[in-house]
């Protein structure tokens, strides 16, 4: 019986929801142990580095990488992994587009830090001391990863075969895409494994939407009673649906809650939050300027909101200096 | 003397209104600065947010787009959805660090070719004053914190020992 | 309805009446008027063509104390109502003039931000006041007055901000409103003779006789006018014209005055009597 | 996600040629060092720079190249595609290529005429044809659409323009309507007493083309109406019109006349307006003799009847063909047309606007149209020329440019006033035998016989006075002004100013669009200039196209126009709507876009945005489908479909992308 092909998971700046998916297929792990040697599991199993390092390139089948890119550490990670497998699937938002870690180019590593180490109002560090990437204790020299400057995306760091979507991708799409790696039969590289069509195709609330939607103000979840039948976009909620790929089967407007794009786009389109932006104004009611400003006051933090789980993503990258 | 800098912008103008105007500029022999290269669009409304990040992450300095004076389209309403798109759009720029100045919107019917002449200078300035932008350079810059382990794992032994990563 | 009061020079001197009346008639209507502490010389014409960013400062430092107390400033005088708008409309203009300007006034302690509103009596009269509550207020309308509405220059040019440039009808309505009756006559906004009066006398003084000579034949009383220079040039120097041209003999006199008569004020509280030329006897309705 | 890198060989096999346009392009760009930039870049096969690429051998060159190089893309760096895409889409298809395969590039218009700097409009004539490069190579083959064209045509306006353009189109065999705002057609024309130059009378050579119009078979007359919306595109459009009522039925009243002296009005006591108020009209009326058609209307402000309804209608009574119908409505008709002419005219300048020429003031002060009327012998004096009060004036002064070359008002020329006040001033001269002045800036003859006609009156003793009239006064100086209206004027070839007294003063006063040119123009969906006068597509080479397909323009809609040009114009509008309605068909760009049904999910929110409804949604197949005829290719769904669901041909996100990133390349 020749030996199983070796598996590894890993997790970057992960929040461990995409681990949490990977058991969340309950008993069909089963069925994925049996078919898989798995070879790194660091949330599960305890291995080393230098297991890794010690297997012969391109032995890996499939490395599974969830999570942003935002220390030193996590990209060795994903570069030894890259060297030592003939896959690299990325898994989840994070690692597809930044996720919420993301939400942090938007602000520089010193403000971060200056906020978290000294203003923070829970913090009592008259010394102003700061974490050091290297520093002696007793002969021994103690080191930390670097805090990158910006949070990447595994294809910023790595080169990537496939993507799977979603915060945390469903069982059922990860189901899919272990039994075509398994089987073999792979689309082109670079695909994301999903269906390329957006979400409204699979949400039942599609009918309610009126074809002459105009919406005159944008409420937030907390400020409006969600009628459970009727599109959330109709009910003036910010729900990025039309422009986020489908495969979850549109569990939060099941959910009773507006879709917040974490599946990313479809393929044809470059920038999700800018795409999105052109398609949900451009019917807004007013026409002149004070009070299309009034009605987009509605929304206080776009960037937040159309670039939630994408922003490294975005055209632009990060904010600049 | 040193070399002044040249910003680079890129223009989307609508058929029918700012492109016939730049014609008419150009009939007319008008001068004004060569900084502006025009991509034609039939209606500013074709004019997708992603177009303009897209022009400012491949080194546009500035970007303008001209359309119709709202009540002038030739296809009645474009440029309405173009001022609710870019009013939002304007917003999310400034959050991502980039100076108003950069993005420019503008109504000019067929007949300003002269607004054509003053708009581009204008912001010709502007954007000279603002310096580059040079997203791509900036790019590159970010990602420098990258090679020095970029050329570490990969130079390491196909079978190798640990790595002390710092 | 409450305003800052910009007197002015001549208003303080050779036009006196057209402060005293102005006041008066102010308080008949209801106006709560104060003059601007601490004004200073508007500078005039004189000073712009001499220098033009200094008189700008000047001015502008009348406009910089206005606008501590925010209230719109009423320039009787044609002269000050005109240098302190064109200072207003430079400021606004010239980013550079507008710069040194507000760096001198910040020297003396005051900022400029063009915000105050540079009135003209009749302006405030017609349009704040109405006409129709001056028609009610009227007590001893003057019947059988004719007057010849004379408006000067500086009020409808370069700036026509509430009447027209050619045609200005805004003091007739206000006089025929005091029951007066206005003569038609086309030299409304011809020169007076300005400062020519005094430095080219012959045309000077054939500028102000050419307007005496039509409104008498015109069948008028007497001029009514509201710039203490124009009412000087026509008023002062009819002795004069009457050795190069003819005797005229025309009293001229503010609109305020013949306002304030139709009001029921005292000739002397409206200075009538301060006229070169007596018109007492005409504005008392004895032709 | 990365970038989808085309690879270096399947790059379609492009042909890239630069124009130098004798020395406008040359004169600026360095046209061979583009050549050689491009013949570098990836996909060029062919590189080429040539003195007029739109010449014959020009187009040649591109066919043979096609062919003997085998090429798939074309791009011609050279003038605005407004001038000559069309051109290069047939040099392309002469040599086998789809013409679509072709992107043009303007380093004329946008580059070489508009900078001064040589080496700067080089780099941006070598970073365009990049883009276009890297663009075309995206580009699909397409093919223009034909749809059939409706055989009749809409004629608006019936001033000579409306009326000349109308009977051109019906001697074509064509069915057209004619709509006239006014109740008779004639427009300005029929104000005038005579014609410059000839001195023709204007009745004369109007009323028999007014009668061919009403009894034209192929002619439908509406007047009193106006239109009220337009929809569809070239070909096919659908016209709403709002006939307003006349009190009388149009098919019996014959203009006989009997109801004007039956009324109860005894004596004319409303304003005419015809007569520019010199003269008087009662409620019902007709506005001149000629009036076309013969029919008497009823102004509702001030028919008794149609006020309180208490009258004992004595005008009903006299007519013995009872044509009075006084509950008529306000009626909505519409008509399918495959073009529309606009004729719509022009209005003139109020003279009111120049209180220094005391118009409304004094008496003595007329406009030029107020003297067409009084010279003119159905005119309310039956062609004497008289003060309001009777008097005949015994010196006239006649001032040019009222509301033309102004700043302060039209800053434009309006081409015909110096040739009427010559008109007038001869008549004026003939009828009253007064001095007639005439004050001019520059007298501009320009037309065939107009210079010639000028001399005559020089000849005829009119005095020319060149300088602009300050004032108009009653003010005298000196006893010979008493009483008289004295214009003060700088006499600039006499050198000093004179004081010219005279007992009637005209005012020449200049041409303006009309007061309601913005909506009319929106309802048609033409662009304008910012003074209001109608947008032609060209200056020179389309003087009577529009932007809008199949909606032509003639007359003083477009500019101040003398009569002469404006019926040359109203048979080249006949002519160029003649020549889309023969065709059959016409060719729609095929910029317009479509769904990619198989990435739609039904999100519906492109349905609301197309102002042409040709986006609907299937409820069967849960998918937007976007009718082709209908959409006009704006392209505003394609950049909102929020799943890039929706391709516009030609403006592709693919072609706009590679664009942006082929003119940044460096």
């Amino acid at each position: 019986m020749p030996d199983k092909p070796k598996v590894a998971f890993y997790w970057c700046a992960s929040c461990g929801g995409c681990e949490e998916a990977v058991v969340d297929l309950a008993e069909d792990i089963l069925k994925v142990v049996e078919a898989v040697d798995i070879v790194l599991w660091p949330v599960a199993m305890d291995f080393k580095k230098s297991d890794i390092e010690a297997r012969p390139d391109k032995s890996i089948a499939a490395s599974f990488i969830n999570g942003a890119v935002r220390t030193s550490e996590q990209e060795e990670w994903a570069r030894l992994l890259r060297r030592k497998s003939q896959v690299v699937v990325s898994f989840g938002a994070c690692a597809n587009s930044g996720g919420i870690p993301a939400l942090a180019n938007q602000f520089h590593k010193e403000d971060i830090l200056k906020f978290v180490y000294e203003d923070c109002p829970g913090v009592d560090n008259k010394a102003k001391t700061r974490p050091q990437t290297e520093c002696k204790d007793e002969g021994r020299t103690l080191s930390l990863p670097e805090l990158r400057e910006t949070v990447r995306s595994l294809d910023q760091v790595i080169e990537v075969d496939y993507y799977l979507p979603g915060c945390p991708p469903t069982p059922k799409v990860i189901m899919a895409a272990v039994q075509a790696l398994l089987s073999g039969k792979l689309p082109p590289r670079g695909t994301v494994l999903s269906p390329d069509i957006a979400l409204c195709e699979e949400c039942k609330r599609k009918d309610s939407k009126p074809a002459d939607l105009s919406l005159a103000e944008f409420k937030r979840p907390h400020q409006v009673l969600i009628d459970p039948e009727k599109c959330l976009l109709a009910q003036g909620l910010v729900c990025m649906g039309p422009a986020t790929r489908s495969g979850c089967e549109a569990l939060c407007p099941a959910g009773n809650m507006p879709c917040t794009g974490c599946f990313g786009p479809t393929s044809r389109v470059k920038d999700q939050g800018a795409k999105f932006v052109s398609s949900v104004f451009s019917n807004i009611a007013p026409k002149e300027e004070k009070e299309i400003d009034a009605v987009l006051d509605g929304i206080p933090d776009p960037i937040g909101s159309f670039y939630r789980y994408g922003l490294s993503k975005c055209l632009l990258r990060r904010k600049l200096n | 003397m040193t070399e002044k800098f040249e910003p680079k912008i890129v223009a989307f103008f609508c058929n029918w209104c700012t492109y016939t105007a730049a014609d008419l500029a150009g009939v007319s022999r008008l001068k004004y600065a060569p900084n502006v290269r025009v991509i034609r669009v039939m209606c500013s409304g074709r004019v997708d947010p992603q177009f303009v990040l897209e022009a400012f992450a491949r080194g546009a300095d500035g970007v303008l787009l001209g359309g119709c004076h709202p009540g002038d389209c030739h296809y009645a309403e474009g440029n309405y959805k173009t001022l609710r798109r870019m009013r939002m759009l304007e917003r999310m720029l400034r959050g991502m660090g980039i100076h108003d100045g950069r993005f420019r919107l503008e109504w000019i019917s067929g007949a300003e070719g002269d607004k054509v002449r003053t708009v581009v200078n204008d912001m010709t300035e502007k954007v000279r004053a603002l310096g580059p932008l040079d997203l791509p350079g900036k790019f590159k810059e970010w990602d420098k914190e990258m090679e020095e382990l970029e050329t570490q794992v990969n130079s390491g032994p196909a079978k190798g020992e640990a790595v002390h990563a710092r | 309805m409450k305003y800052l009061y910009f007197p002015g020079c001549s208003l303080k001197g050779s036009g006196k009446a057209y402060e005293e009346s102005f006041l008066a008639v102010a308080k008949a209507v209801g106006l709560e008027i104060r003059e601007l502490e601490d004004w200073n010389c508007c500078g005039a014409t004189a000073y712009m063509s001499v220098d033009e960013t200094r008189s700008y400062a000047l001015a502008g430092r009348n406009l910089a104390i206005a606008e501590r107390e925010n209230l719109d400033i009423i320039a009787p005088c044609n002269a000050c109502y005109l240098v302190l708008n064109k200072t207003q409309h430079a400021l606004k203009d010239d980013e550079e003039l507008r710069r040194k300007v507000v760096k001198a006034l910040k020297a003396g302690g005051l900022d400029y931000k063009g915000t105050v509103r540079v009135r003209h009596p009749l302006d405030v009269l017609i349009n704040d006041v109405g006409l129709d509550k001056i028609r009610a207020l009227v007590k001893k309308p003057l019947k059988d007055l004719k007057l010849a509405a004379y408006y000067g220059c500086q009020m409808v040019r370069p700036y026509a901000s509430f009447d027209d440039q050619h045609d200005p009808v805004t003091m007739d309505k206000l006089m025929e409103a005091a029951g007066a009756e206005c003569v038609p006559w086309p030299l409304k906004t011809r020169c007076c003779g300005g400062s020519l009066t005094g430095t080219v006398p012959e045309a000077g003084l054939r500028l102000a006789y050419i307007l005496l000579r039509e409104a008498k034949k015109r069948g008028a009383g007497a001029i009514v006018t509201l710039c203490p220079l124009c009412q000087f040039n026509l008023d002062g120097y009819q002795d004069q014209m009457a050795r190069k041209f003819e005797k005229v003999d025309f009293p001229v006199v503010y609109f305020t005055q013949v306002l304030g008569l139709a009001l029921g004020l005292s000739a002397s509280e409206l200075g009538i009597q301060r006229g070169i030329i007596p018109a007492g006897k005409v504005l008392s309705g004895a032709r | 996600m990365s970038d989808n890198k085309q690879k270096k060989d399947a790059l379609p096999r492009v042909g890239f040629y630069v124009c130098h346009c004798g020395t406008n392009i040359a004169g600026t760009i360095d046209v061979a060092e583009v050549q050689k930039y491009v013949s570098g870049l990836p996909g060029v096969a062919v590189s080429r720079d040539y003195k007029y690429m739109c010449s014959d051998p020009g187009q040649e060159l591109i066919a043979r190249d096609i062919k003997e190089h085998k090429l798939e893309r074309l791009v011609v760096a050279a003038c605005s595609p407004n001038l000559h895409e069309e051109t290069f889409r047939k040099a392309a298809a002469k040599g086998g290529l789809n013409p679509f395969y072709f992107q043009m590039v303007n380093i004329r218009e946008h580059a070489s005429w508009v900078h001064t700097d040589k080496k700067a409009a080089t780099e941006k004539a070598k970073d365009l044809a990049r883009a276009a490069v890297a663009r075309v190579q995206h580009h699909r083959s397409l093919d223009k659409k034909r749809v059939p064209v409706d055989p009749n045509v809409l004629v608006v306006g019936g001033g000579i323009a409306g009326i000349h353009a109308a009977l051109t189109l019906a001697n074509a065999g064509k069915k057209v309507t004619l709509v006239e705002r006014e109740a008779t057609i004639g427009g300005h024309m029929a104000l005038f007493d005579k014609t410059f130059p000839t001195l023709d009378c204007a009745a004369c050579i109007l009323t028999p083309k007014m009668s061919a119009v009403k009894s034209h078979p192929n002619i439908t007359l509406w007047t009193y109406s106006e239109v009220e919306k337009v929809e569809g595109y070239v070909g096919n459009y659908k016209v709403t019109v709002k006939r307003k009522p006349r009190f009388v039925k149009e098919d019996l009243c014959v203009g006989c006349m009997e109801c004007i002296d039956a009324c109860v009005f005894k004596e004319a006591k409303f304003r005419d307006k015809f007569n520019q108020g010199l003269g008087k009209r009662k409620p019902v009326y007709i506005d001149f003799p000629q009036a076309t058609p013969k029919v008497v209307l009823v102004d509702p402000e001030t028919c008794i009847q149609l006020k309180t309804g208490k009258c004992k209608k004595s005008c009903a009574a006299a007519c013995d063909r009872n044509a009075f119908d006084f509950d008529q409505k306000e009626e909505l008709k519409e008509l399918q047309v495959g073009a529309i002419v606009l004729a719509t005219g022009f209005k003139t300048y109020d003279a009111g606007r120049d209180p220094n020429y005391g118009y409304g003031r004094y008496p003595g002060v007329f406009t030029a149209l107020e003297i067409e009327r009084l010279v003119n012998a159905s005119g309310p004096t039956s062609g004497e020329v008289v003060l309001r009060d009777g008097r005949r004036p015994k010196a006239v002064g006649i001032i040019h440019c009222v509301g033309s070359r102004d700043e302060k008002s039209n800053k434009w020329c309006s081409r015909v006033c110096c040739m009427y006040s010559l008109k007038l001033a001869h008549l004026i001269k003939e009828h009253s035998g007064a001095e007639v002045y005439n004050f001019y800036i520059d007298m501009r003859a320009p037309g065939k016989a107009y210079e010639e006609f000028y001399d005559k009156l020089l000849g005829e003793g009119v005095h020319f006075i060149r300088g602009r009239v300050s004032e108009v006064s009653d003010w005298a100086m000196t006893p010979d002004e008493e009483g008289k209206l004295v214009l003060r004027v700088e006499d600039t070839l006499a050198g000093f100013v004179r004081r010219v007294p005279v007992d009637m003063v005209v005012l020449s006063t200049g041409l303006e669009p009309q007061t309601d040119a913005q909506e009319v123009r929106r309802r048609f969906n033409i662009g304008c200039g910012t003074e209001g006068f109608f947008q032609e597509r060209h200056p020179k080479l389309a003087p009577v196209n529009t932007f809008t397909d199949g909606i032509y323009i003639a007359g003083a809609c477009q500019a101040p126009r003398d009569i002469p040009d404006t019926v040359a114009q109203a048979g080249a509008a006949a002519a160029e709507a003649l020549s889309l309605i023969d065709a059959g068909f016409v060719e729609l760009e095929p910029n317009t876009s479509h769904v990619l049904e198989e990435e739609c999910c039904g999100c519906k929110s492109c349905v609301p945005l197309c102002p042409y409804s040709a986006i609907t949604f299937d409820e069967t197949k849960k998918k937007a489908v976007i009718n082709e005829v209908l959409c006009k290719g704006c392209g505003v769904c394609a950049a909102a479909c929020p799943s890039g669901s929706i391709v516009q041909n030609l403006f592709d996100d693919e072609e706009i992308f590679s664009e942006i990133k082929g003119v940044l390349s460096k």
